[in-house]
C-alpha cells in the first residue's frame, strides 16, 4: 500500500508542478492546490500508516494503545491544510483581481514588473 | 462506482459531470458508512454525517455557477 | 436560486447545521470534531443560506459583522492562551476546573480555546464568501 | 595628535555656521584652522626631531584588537606641515575662486571633510585607521570634483576617480588584513618590531603587490593614472590641492611609510622602478603633447609621481632623500602653478595654452607667481627644485642597477619639464595679447596670496635650504629607513658631471620649448594623445559591464514565472541528487517487502485519484478540471480516513467542499484556459516527474528506517491523564501543539483581511 | 518552571494590539495611538528579554507547561533576542513611516492590524524553537506580507504579487517536505532534539536530502540565487509605507532561519552544502549586483542591493568560522538599517518628487541638501566606505574568509570585496541622477530640514533615527560587534543551546 500511495504522492507533486508551469493563470492556482494535497499526503505518509484504528482514546481506557495512527502527523497535516486554505482563497482572489486588471490570463505576459526602465 | 466514473470522464455536458460528482460524493459517503462498520469505530461515522452535509453545497455551487452561466 | 423547494429546506437545514456545528466543537476534545471543524461547517451553512436567501437576508437575521466575529474569535483564543499568566503558568497551560458539564465535558481553556477558533472560523469563512459574493 | 584632528574636525563641522555668518569670507575665516594646525605641528617639530616619534594610542574595539593609534614622527610631522600649510593658502584661494558661487558652503564642508582625513592618514599608526582615513580621502576627492555636479563630465570625472581609487583600496585592505592575519596585530609599531614574522611568511610578495596596488591608483601611477588629468573637472583649489598636493601623494606616503616592512622583498623594489619609470616617462609625454593647462599640470604630476615612486623603489639613502626633497620641492611650485592656472582660467576664461600669451601686462602678480614656479621647475638655479633636480640626478645616476637607463629617463623628462615651464613661465605671459573669452585682469588678493607665497618660498627655500628645509627633509627621510647618514642641501657641490647635465636640461629644455609647436602638430595628426590607453579599457569596461549587466538581468529575472519554478527546482533536484549520489548508500528491495497490502476499496480510491488526476490535468475546460481536483481532494480525504485521520479526512472534506465553491464562485470572473499553454508539453513534463519520483523515493526510503517517536509515545500516554482529553489529535490542536493553531487562526484572520481588502478597495483604482 | 515574561510580553503585545486593531475598526485615530504605545512596548519587551539572555544565558518558555521537547518552546538566544530586538526597532521605524506615508483612510485600517500581525510572525519566528512551529510562524509572516504587498493595489503590485506568493508557495512545499523527512528520521519536531538525534540517525544521506529541502526553502526566502526572482519581481511595486518592515526583514528571516539551521541542526562545516552555498553566495552577490547596475529606477536599484547583500550574509554563514559568521550577523544588523533607511530615502524623495524614474528625478542636493546627507551616509555605509556599519561588515567578513585560509574561501572573499565596488558604482548612480544631475523639471523650491519635518514628520524621523543609530555603530561597533560574537560563540557551541533546551529535565 505505501509503494502505491507514495508512487501517488509523487504523482500529484510532479502533477502540481506541471501544472504550475503551464501559462494559464487559472492552472497556477490548481497546481498550488495540487501540490498541497501532496504534500499532506507526504506528511501523512512519513509516519508509517495504520488502517483504521485512529488516535482517540478508548472510552474505558485511560492511554492509547498500540496499534494507532500517529497523531502528529495528523496535527500538522491539520494546520497545513488550514494554512493551506486560507492561502489558497487568497490567491483565487488575488488572480481573479490579476485578470480584471491586466486582462490577462497568460503568465508569460505579466512581466511588466521586471523591465529595464 | 466505476459508472459513476466513466459518466464523469465522458461529459459530454457539464452538468452530467456534476451530477456524476454528486452521485460519486454520496458513494464516499456510503462506502464511509461501510468502512466504520467493518472497523467498528464511530468517529468513521461522523465524517459521513458532515460529508452529507455539505455534499449539497457542492452540487448547489456547481448549479449556481451553471445558472449565472446561461444569464 | 430563490426556488420555494430550497428556501424551505435550507431554512430548516439551518438549525441543524448550527446544532451539529456545535456538537463537533464541544465533542472536539474526546472524539473527531473540534473547534475548526465545527466552525467550517457553521459557517458552510451560512454561506448555503446566503447563496440561495440572498448575503443581505443571512448578514441581517445573523446580525454578522464578519471582522468583528474574526475579532472576538481571536481575543477568546488570546486570552484563554494568556490567561495562565496570571497564574504565574506559561502561556496555554491548561486549566481545568473541576465540574464537569453533561454532553460537554470538563471545561478548560483548552475548550475556549477552540471555542475561539470556532467564532474565528466563522468569521473568516463569512468574510471571505460575503464580500466575494457581493462583489 | 588628536588635538589636530580635533580641530580639523571642527573645522569640518563649522563649517557650514560659519558660511551662514559669513557668506563672503567663508575661506579666510576658516584657513585659521589650518594656520593653527601648522603652528601645532610645528610647536611639535622640536620635539620630534630631538626625542623621535610622539604616539598616541586609544583603545577602540577591542575585541577586533584595533586601536586609534597616532604618531608623529618624521614622516608624518612633514606631511602635516605641507598639507595644513598649503591647507591655509587653498583656503584663502577658494574664497576668492569661488565668490560668484552659489553652493560654496558645501565645498568648504568637503575641503575640510578632505583636509581631516589627509591628515589622519599621514598621522595614523595603525594600518586599519590608516585605511578609513585612505577611503575617507577618496570619497571626499569625489564630492570635490563633482563639484560642479550639474556638469555631467564632472560627475563622469568623479565617479571614474572614485572607482580607480577605492578598487585600489579595496586591494590594499585585502593586504592589510593579510597583514593583520600574518603579524596579528594591525599596529605599525608591533608589525616592525615582529619584521620577522611577516618577513617568513609565503605570502609576503602577494602583501606588498596588494598595498602597491592601492598605492598606484591613489598616486596615478600608470596604468591607473588616468583618472588624475580627468579629475581636472574640479574647481582650481581642489586641483591645486588634492591634485598635485597631497591626496595624489598618499600612495607616496604610504610606499615611505611600508618601506622598512618590504625594503627586503624583491617584487617590491621592482615593481615600484618599473611602475615609477613608466610612469614618468608616460606622465612627461602626455603632459608635453596636450594644451589644455589643467591636464599638462595633471600629467607633469603624473610624472613627478612617478619620479617619487621611483626614488622610493630604488631604496637607496640618496634615492629617500631625492624622493622627499623632490616631493617638497614638486609641492611647492606644482600648488603654485595650478593655482595660477585657476586665476587664469577665472580671469581670461580659458586654459589653452597655444590661446594665450600677452598675459603679464594684466596679471603681474599672477606673472611673477608663475614665473617663480616655473623656475623652480625647470630647476634653475637658486631655486628649491634646483636643488631637487641635482639630488634627483645623482641619486638615479647612482641608483643600484639600470643605472644609466634610468638616468636617462630621468633627465629627458626633466627636460621636458623644462620646456614645459618655458610654456607656463614665459609664453603665456608675455607677446602681444591673444584673443580670449574674458577681458583678462588680475585676480583679486586672495587669489593672490597662495600662489606668491608658495612660489616664493620655492625660491627663499632654495636659498636658505640649509636653514628652512633641510632639518625637516631629513628627519621625514630618516623616519623612512632609518638613515644615519645626515641630509646635506645646499646650492652649489661644486663642476660636477650633474650640474653640467642641470644646465643640458636648461639648454635642451628650451629647444624642445621652441619646437613643441612643430611636435605638436604633427602629433595631432596621429592623435596620439587618442591612443588606445589605460582610460579607453575603463571606459570600454564600464561600458561592457552595462551591457552584460542588462543581458544577465534581462536573462534570469525574464519576468517569466514558469523559468522561476524551473530554476528552483533544477536546483533542488540537482542538490538532491548529488547528495544522494554522493554517499551510494541505496536501501536494498527487501526493506520494502513488510509493507501493508492493499484492500480492494484502498484500490478503487487510488484508481478514482488517479483519474482525478489525468483529468486535471488534460481538461479542457476549467470547470471539468475543478471538479476532477475535487475528486483527487475528497480521495485523499478518503485515504486519510482509510487510515486513522477522521479529524484530518473530515477537514479535509470541509475545506475541499469550501475552496470548489469558492473556485466556482469566482469562475464567471477567470479567464477560459489558453490552448498556448499546450505548446511545449513533453519537455515540461520531464522535470515535474523528477520531481515527483523523487519524493517518492525519499518517501519509500524513509520508510525502511525504523524511528521511534518518543514524542508520539508522550502524546498516547498523557493525553488523557494531563491533558484530559481522549481525542489525541484535538489535544495537540489546543493543547499540546495550541501555538501553531494559535498561528494557524491568524493566518486565516488575515487571509481574509487580504481578501477584504483586495474585493472592497482596489476596485477603485484599477 | 520554564518562564520568561519578556517572551511572553515579546509575542503577546502584537497580537493583542493586531486584534484591538480589529475590533477597532474605523475609529484611525485611537487606533494609530494604540499601535504607536504598542511598538514602542514591544521594543521595550524586546530590549528586556535581550537583557535577560545576556544576563542569565539562553532563556526558555515552555508553551503548556509541558516537558520540554513536548510541548512548543519558544527559545531565546543571543542571536535570536538580537534578531527580536533589530525587528523590534524597525518596526516602530516602519510604523513612524507608515503613518505618516498612507494617507488613505481605508489602506490604514487594513495596513494596521495586519502590521501587527507581521510583527508577531516576526517575533514568533525568532523565538520559535521548533521546526513545524517556525513554518507556521513563516507563514504568518509571508500572509501578512501578501496583503501588505496588494494594499490599494495597482498593476504592478499585483503582478509582483502574485509572483511572490506562488514562489513561497513552492518553499512552503519544501519547507513542509523537509520537516517531514526530519520528523520521519527522527521523531521529533523540537529543534535541538532534531539537532541531538540527527547524527544518529543510521542513514547518513537522508539527513544531508532533508538539509538540502531545507536550503532551498529557507534560500528562497533568504533571496539566494538562482532562487532569488520573487524579490526584485515584488519589492519595488508597492507604496514603501506600505511594505516597509517586509523589505527589511523578510530576506534576513530567511538569513535567519539559514543560520539557525545549519548551526544548530545540521552543522554546515564540512558538508557538500557548504561549498554549494559558498559558491551560490559568490554568484548571488555578482548577479545581484549587476542587476542594481543595470536598473534605472531607484526601488528597483535598491531591491537588487538585497540580493547582493544576501550574498554577503550567506558567505560569512558559508565560511562557518566564528569571526566569519558574526561578521554574517554584523551585516545583517547593518543591513537592515541602511537599506531599510535607503528605501525610506526613496520614498521620502517620490513623496517630493514623485516619480522613482531616476530620469524624471534630479537636483535633489539644491532642493534638500539635508536629504542628500542622510542619503550619503546611508549609501556610501552600504558600499561599505570606512568608518560607516558596511565596513566593519566587509572587515569582519574579508578577515574571516581569508583566515579560513581555504582557497575557494578566499576567492569568495576577494569576490565580495570587488563586489563592493560594483556596489559603490550602483549607489553612486543613485547619486548622480538623483542629487547631483539637474531636475529636468528645472530649479525646484527649497526645503530645508525643517521644512521636511513638516511635511513628512514620521518619516523624516524615522530615517533621523536610523541613520543616528547607523552613525553611532558606525563609530563604536566594539558592542555590537562583541554581541554578534557573543551568538556565534553560542552558536558553535551548539552544546549550549542543546542542553539548555534537554537539560531541565534530564
Amino acid at each position: 500500500m505505501e509503494i502505491v500511495l507514495a508512487i501517488l504522492t509523487g504523482l500529484l507533486f510532479a502533477a502540481g508542478l506541471y501544472l504550475m508551469l503551464h501559462r494559464g493563470i487559472v492552472k497556477l492556482i490548481i497546481g498550488i492546490m495540487m501540490l498541497s494535497y501532496a504534500t499532506n499526503l507526504f506528511i501523512f505518509l512519513i509516519a508509517r500508516i495504520t488502517r483504521g484504528v485512529p488516535a482517540i482514546i478508548n472510552q474505558a481506557k485511560e492511554v492509547l494503545t498500540p496499534p494507532f495512527a500517529d497523531p502528529i502527523p495528523q496535527a500538522l497535516i491539520l494546520t497545513a491544510i488550514v494554512i493551506g486554505f486560507g492561502i489558497q482563497a487568497f490567491v483565487i482572489v488575488l488572480i481573479r483581481k490579476v485578470y480584471k486588471v491586466t486582462g490577462t490570463s497568460d503568465m508569460e505576459k505579466l512581466n511588466s514588473t521586471e523591465t529595464i526602465d | 462506482m466505476l459508472l459513476v466514473i466513466i459518466r464523469f470522464l465522458k461529459g459530454p455536458t457539464l452538468p452530467d459531470r456534476v451530477t456524476a460528482f454528486d452521485l460519486f460524493t454520496t458513494l464516499v459517503i456510503a462506502s464511509i458508512a461501510i468502512f466504520s462498520l467493518t472497523w467498528e469505530n464511530v468517529n468513521f461515522l461522523d465524517v459521513a454525517v458532515v460529508l452529507s452535509l455539505i455534499a449539497f453545497l457542492g452540487a448547489l455551487s456547481f448549479a449556481y455557477y451553471i445558472f449565472k452561466r446561461k444569464d | 436560486m430563490r426556488t420555494v423547494i430550497l428556501q424551505t429546506s435550507i431554512r430548516l437545514l439551518m438549525p441543524l447545521f448550527i446544532i451539529f456545528s456545535l456538537f463537533l466543537l464541544f465533542r472536539g476534545h474526546n472524539a473527531a470534531g473540534g473547534g475548526f471543524i465545527g466552525g467550517l461547517l457553521a459557517s458552510i451553512g451560512l454561506f448555503t443560506r446566503s447563496m440561495i436567501l440572498g448575503v443581505n437576508n443571512t448578514i441581517a437575521k445573523y446580525k454578522i459583522q464578519p471582522i468583528g466575529i474574526i475579532a472576538s474569535g481571536l481575543l477568546v483564543s488570546a486570552i484563554s492562551v494568556i490567561s495562565p499568566i496570571f497564574l504565574g503558568k506559561p502561556l496555554m497551560t491548561g486549566i481545568w476546573f473541576d465540574f464537569t458539564i453533561p454532553l460537554i465535558g470538563k471545561i478548560g481553556t483548552p475548550l475556549f480555546f477552540d471555542i475561539g477558533v470556532y467564532i474565528l472560523v466563522i468569521g473568516v469563512v463569512s468574510n471571505i464568501t460575503f464580500t466575494l459574493s457581493k462583489n | 595628535m588628536v588635538i589636530i584632528l580635533t580641530i580639523s574636525l571642527l573645522l569640518t563641522f563649522i563649517s557650514i555656521p560659519v558660511h551662514r555668518l559669513s557668506p563672503n569670507r567663508t575661506g579666510n575665516w576658516l584657513s585659521l584652522f589650518p594656520l593653527g594646525i601648522f603652528a601645532l605641528a610645528l610647536s611639535k617639530l622640536d620635539h620630534v626631531i630631538r626625542q623621535g616619534s610622539i604616539i598616541e594610542k586609544y583603545s577602540w574595539i577591542s575585541s577586533l584588537n584595533l586601536n586609534l593609534t597616532f604618531r608623529l614622527d618624521g614622516l608624518s610631522v612633514f606631511f602635516v606641515l605641507l598639507i595644513s600649510g598649503v591647507g591655509f593658502f587653498i583656503f584663502n584661494y577658494a574664497n576668492g575662486y569661488l565668490w560668484e558661487d552659489k553652493n560654496k558652503r558645501l565645498f568648504y564642508l568637503y575641503l575640510s571633510l578632505f583636509m581631516t582625513a589627509m591628515l589622519g592618514l599621514v598621522m595614523s599608526g595603525n594600518l586599519i585607521v590608516l585605511f578609513i582615513f585612505w577611503e575617507l580621502t577618496s570619497l571626499s576627492s569625489y564630492l570635490l570634483i563633482g563639484y560642479y555636479h550639474n556638469n555631467e563630465e564632472s560627475r563622469k570625472s568623479a565617479l571614474m576617480a572614485m572607482l580607480v581609487t577605492v578598487s585600489g583600496g579595496l586591494f590594499m585592505l585585502a593586504g592589510f588584513i593579510l597583514i593583520g592575519i600574518e603579524v596579528g596585530s594591525y599596529e605599525l609599531n608591533d608589525i616592525i618590531t615582529n619584521i620577522n614574522v611577516l618577513s617568513e611568511s609565503k605570502v609576503k610578495p602577494l602583501i606588498a603587490i596588494l598595498i602597491l596596488v592601492g598605492a598606484s591608483t591613489k598616486s596615478a601611477q600608470f596604468p591607473f593614472h588616468f583618472w588624475l588629468p580627468n579629475a581636472m573637472a574640479a574647481p582650481a583649489p581642489v586641483s591645486a590641492f588634492l591634485h598635485s598636493t597631497t591626496m595624489v601623494k598618499a600612495g607616496v606616503f604610504l610606499i615611505a611609510r611600508l618601506i622598512p616592512l618590504f625594503a627586503d622583498t624583491g617584487v617590491w623594489s621592482l615593481t615600484l622602478i618599473h611602475i615609477g619609470t613608466i610612469t614618468m616617462v608616460y606622465g612627461a609625454l602626455s603632459a608635453f603633447l596636450h594644451n589644455d593647462m589643467k591636464k599638462v599640470l595633471a600629467y607633469t604630476t603624473i610624472s613627478a609621481l612617478g619620479i617619487m615612486t621611483m626614488l622610493l623603489g630604488i631604496g637607496t639613502t640618496t634615492s629617500v632623500q631625492a624622493a622627499m626633497v623632490f616631493l617638497l620641492a614638486h609641492a611647492l611650485y606644482k600648488s603654485t602653478l595650478f593655482m595660477v592656472t585657476g586665476n587664469i582660467d577665472h580671469e581670461a576664461g580659458t586654459r589653452d595654452l597655444s590661446a594665450l600669451s600677452g598675459l603679464g601686462k594684466f596679471m603681474p602678480f599672477t606673472f611673477y607667481s608663475s614665473v617663480l614656479a616655473s623656475l623652480s621647475m625647470a630647476g634653475v638655479i637658486p631655486f628649491f627644485g634646483f636643488i631637487a633636480k641635482e639630488i634627483l640626478y645623482g641619486a638615479t645616476f647612482s641608483a643600484p642597477f639600470a643605472s644609466g637607463l634610468i638616468g636617462f629617463l630621468t633627465f629627458s623628462t626633466g627636460v621636458i619639464f623644462t620646456s614645459i615651464a618655458f610654456e607656463f613661465g614665459y609664453k603665456i605671459f608675455t607677446g602681444e595679447k591673444s584673443t580670449m573669452p574674458k577681458k583678462p585682469h588680475e585676480a583679486p588678493a586672495s587669489m593672490l596670496i597662495g600662489p606668491i607665497f608658495l612660489a616664493t618660498l620655492g625660491l627663499v627655500g632654495g636659498i636658505f635650504s640649509e636653514q628652512l628645509a633641510q632639518p625637516i627633509l631629513h628627519h621625514s627621510s630618516s623616519q623612512i629607513l632609518n638613515i644615519e647618514k645626515v641630509l646635506k642641501l645646499g646650492i652649489w657641490h661644486g663642476f660636477t658631471l650633474i650640474f653640467a647635465l642641470s644646465l643640458l636640461t636648461l639648454l635642451l629644455g628650451y629647444i624642445l620649448y621652441k619646437s613643441r609647436k612643430n611636435i605638436l602638430t604633427i602629433s595631432s595628426k596621429f592623435k596620439l594623445t587618442e591612443l588606445f590607453g589605460p582610460e579607453k579599457i575603463y571606459t570600454k569596461s564600464i561600458t561592457a559591464l552595462l551591457e552584460i549587466a542588462k543581458k544577465q538581468t534581462l536573462f534570469f529575472q525574464s519576468g517569466n514565472l514558469k523559468n522561476y519554478f524551473l530554476v528552483i527546482v533544477a536546483t533542488l533536484l540537482v542538490l538532491v541528487w548529488t547528495q544522494m549520489l554522493y554517499l551510494g548508500e541505496f536501501p536494498s528491495l527487501q526493506s520494502f517487502e513488510e509493507l501493508t497490502r492493499l484492500k480492494w476499496y484502498e484500490i478503487i480510491f487510488i484508481l478514482i485519484m488517479a483519474i482525478g488526476l489525468v483529468n486535471t490535468i488534460a481538461a479542457q475546460s476549467r470547470i471539468t478540471s475543478i471538479v476532477s481536483l475535487g475528486l483527487i481532494g475528497y480521495g485523499t480525504a478518503a485515504t486519510f480516513l482509510y487510515f486513522g485521520g477522521p479529524d484530518v479526512a473530515m477537514t479535509q472534506f470541509l475545506v475541499e467542499t469550501l475552496t470548489i465553491v469558492l473556485f466556482v464562485l469566482t469562475l464567471n470572473h477567470l479567464p477560459k484556459f489558453i490552448p498556448l499553454s499546450r505548446t511545449s508539453k513533453p519537455k515540461l513534463l520531464l522535470l515535474p516527474l523528477l520531481f515527483g519520483a523523487t519524493l517518492t523515493i525519499l518517501l519509500l526510503w524513509i520508510h525502511t528506517l525504523q524511528t521511534p517517536s518518543p514524542v508520539k509515545d508522550f502524546y498516547a500516554q498523557s493525553s488523557y491523564l494531563l491533558a484530559k482529553g481522549r481525542n489525541v489529535v484535538n489535544v495537540i490542536l489546543v493543547d499540546f501543539r495550541g501555538l501553531d493553531t494559535m498561528g494557524e487562526i491568524v493566518v486565516l484572520a488575515i487571509a481574509s483581511l487580504g481578501i477584504f481588502s483586495l474585493l472592497k478597495y482596489t476596485s477603485k483604482n484599477t | 518552571m520554564n518562564m520568561n515574561v519578556a517572551i511572553v510580553l515579546t509575542l503577546t503585545i502584537p497580537l493583542l494590539t493586531a486584534i484591538a486593531m480589529l475590533a477597532l475598526w474605523g475609529k484611525s485615530k485611537l487606533q494609530v495611538f494604540i499601535g504607536g504605545l504598542s511598538t514602542l512596548f514591544h521594543l521595550a519587551a524586546t530590549l528586556w528579554l535581550f537583557r535577560d539572555v545576556k544576563a542569565q544565558g539562553i532563556q526558555l518558555l515552555s508553551i503548556g507547561n509541558w516537558p520540554n521537547g513536548f510541548g512548543i518552546m519558544l527559545v531565546a538566544d543571543t542571536m535570536a533576542s538580537l534578531y527580536l530586538v533589530l525587528s523590534a526597532f524597525m518596526a516602530l521605524m516602519a510604523y513612524w513611516y507608515a503613518i505618516s506615508y498612507i494617507k488613505s483612510k481605508t489602506s490604514l485600517s487594513i495596513f494596521l492590524p495586519v502590521f501587527f500581525f507581521l510583527i508577531f510572525g516576526l517575533s514568533g519566528t525568532f523565538l520559535a524553537g521548533d521546526l513545524f512551529n517556525l513554518y507556521v510562524w513563516f507563514e504568518v509572516m509571508l500572509v501578512s506580507s501578501f496583503v501588505l504587498f496588494t494594499i490599494g493595489a495597482n498593476r504592478q503590485q499585483f503582478e509582483g504579487s502574485l509572483k511572490y506568493v506562488a514562489i513561497n508557495v513552492l518553499s512552503s512545499t519544501f519547507f513542509l517536505v523537509g520537516i517531514a523527512l526530519l520528523y520521519g528520521l527522527t521523531g521529533h519536531l523540537n529543534m535541538a532534539y532534531i539537532a541531538k538525534d540527527l547524527p544518529l540517525v543510521s542513514n547518513q544521506q537522508l539527513p544531508n536530502i532533508a538539509a538540502t529541502f531545507f536550503f532551498i526553502s529557507f534560500g528562497i526566502k533568504a533571496a539566494i540565487f538562482p532562487l532569488f526572482f520573487w524579490l526584485p519581481a515584488t519589492y519595488h511595486t508597492a507604496p514603501i509605507g506600505l511594505t516597509a518592515l517586509v523589505v527589511a526583514l523578510l530576506t534576513k528571516v530567511g538569513i535567519y532561519a539559514l543560520t539557525r539551521f545549519f548551526t544548530l541542526i545540521y552543522p554546515l562545516q564540512g558538508t557538500i552544502l557548504q561549498t554549494v552555498m559558498l559558491v551560490l553566495a559568490a554568484l548571488t552577490m555578482v548577479i545581484g549586483v549587476l542587476g542594481a547596475a543595470a536598473q534605472v529606477d531607484f526601488r528597483k536599484i535598491l531591491s537588487f542591493h538585497i540580493v547582493s547583500q544576501i550574498g554577503y550574509m550567506v558567505m560569512g554563514l558559508a565560511i562557518y568560522t566564528p569571526l566569519a559568521i558574526a561578521g554574517s550577523l554584523f551585516f545583517v544588523v547593518h543591513n537592515v538599517l541602511v537599506k531599510t533607511n535607503l528605501f525610506f530615502i526613496a520614498g521620502s524623495v517620490n513623496t517630493i518628487s514623485g516619480s522613482y524614474k531616476l530620469k524624471e528625478l534630479g537636483g535633489l542636493i539644491q532642493q534638500t541638501p539635508w536629504l542628500a546627507l542622510l542619503f550619503v551616509i546611508s549609501a556610501f555605509s552600504l558600499t561599505g566606505i570606512p568608518p560607516l556599519t558596511g565596513f566593519w561588515g566587509k572587515y569582519l567578513l574579508a578577515r574571516g574568509g581569508f583566515e579560513e585560509g581555504n582557497s575557494l574561501v578566499i576567492g569568495v572573499t576577494a569576490i565580495s570585496l570587488m563586489v563592493s565596488l560594483l556596489t559603490l558604482f550602483s549607489m553612486t548612480k543613485i547619486w548622480n541622477e538623483v542629487f547631483w544631475k539637474p531636475n529636468p523639471a528645472g530649479e525646484q523650491p527649497k526645503l530645508d530640514l525643517l521644512n521636511l519635518l513638516k511635511n513628512q514628520p514620521g518619516m523624516m524621523l524615522s530615517i533621523l533615527a536610523i541613520t543616528i543609530l547607523v552613525l553611532a555603530i558606525s563609530f563604536a561597533p566594539e558592542t555590537l560587534i562583541n554581541w554578534c560574537n557573543e551568538s556565534t560563540s553560542i552558536i558553535s557551541g551548539r552544546q549550549n543551546y542543546i542542553n539548555s533546551v534537554i537539560g531541565v529535565n534530564n
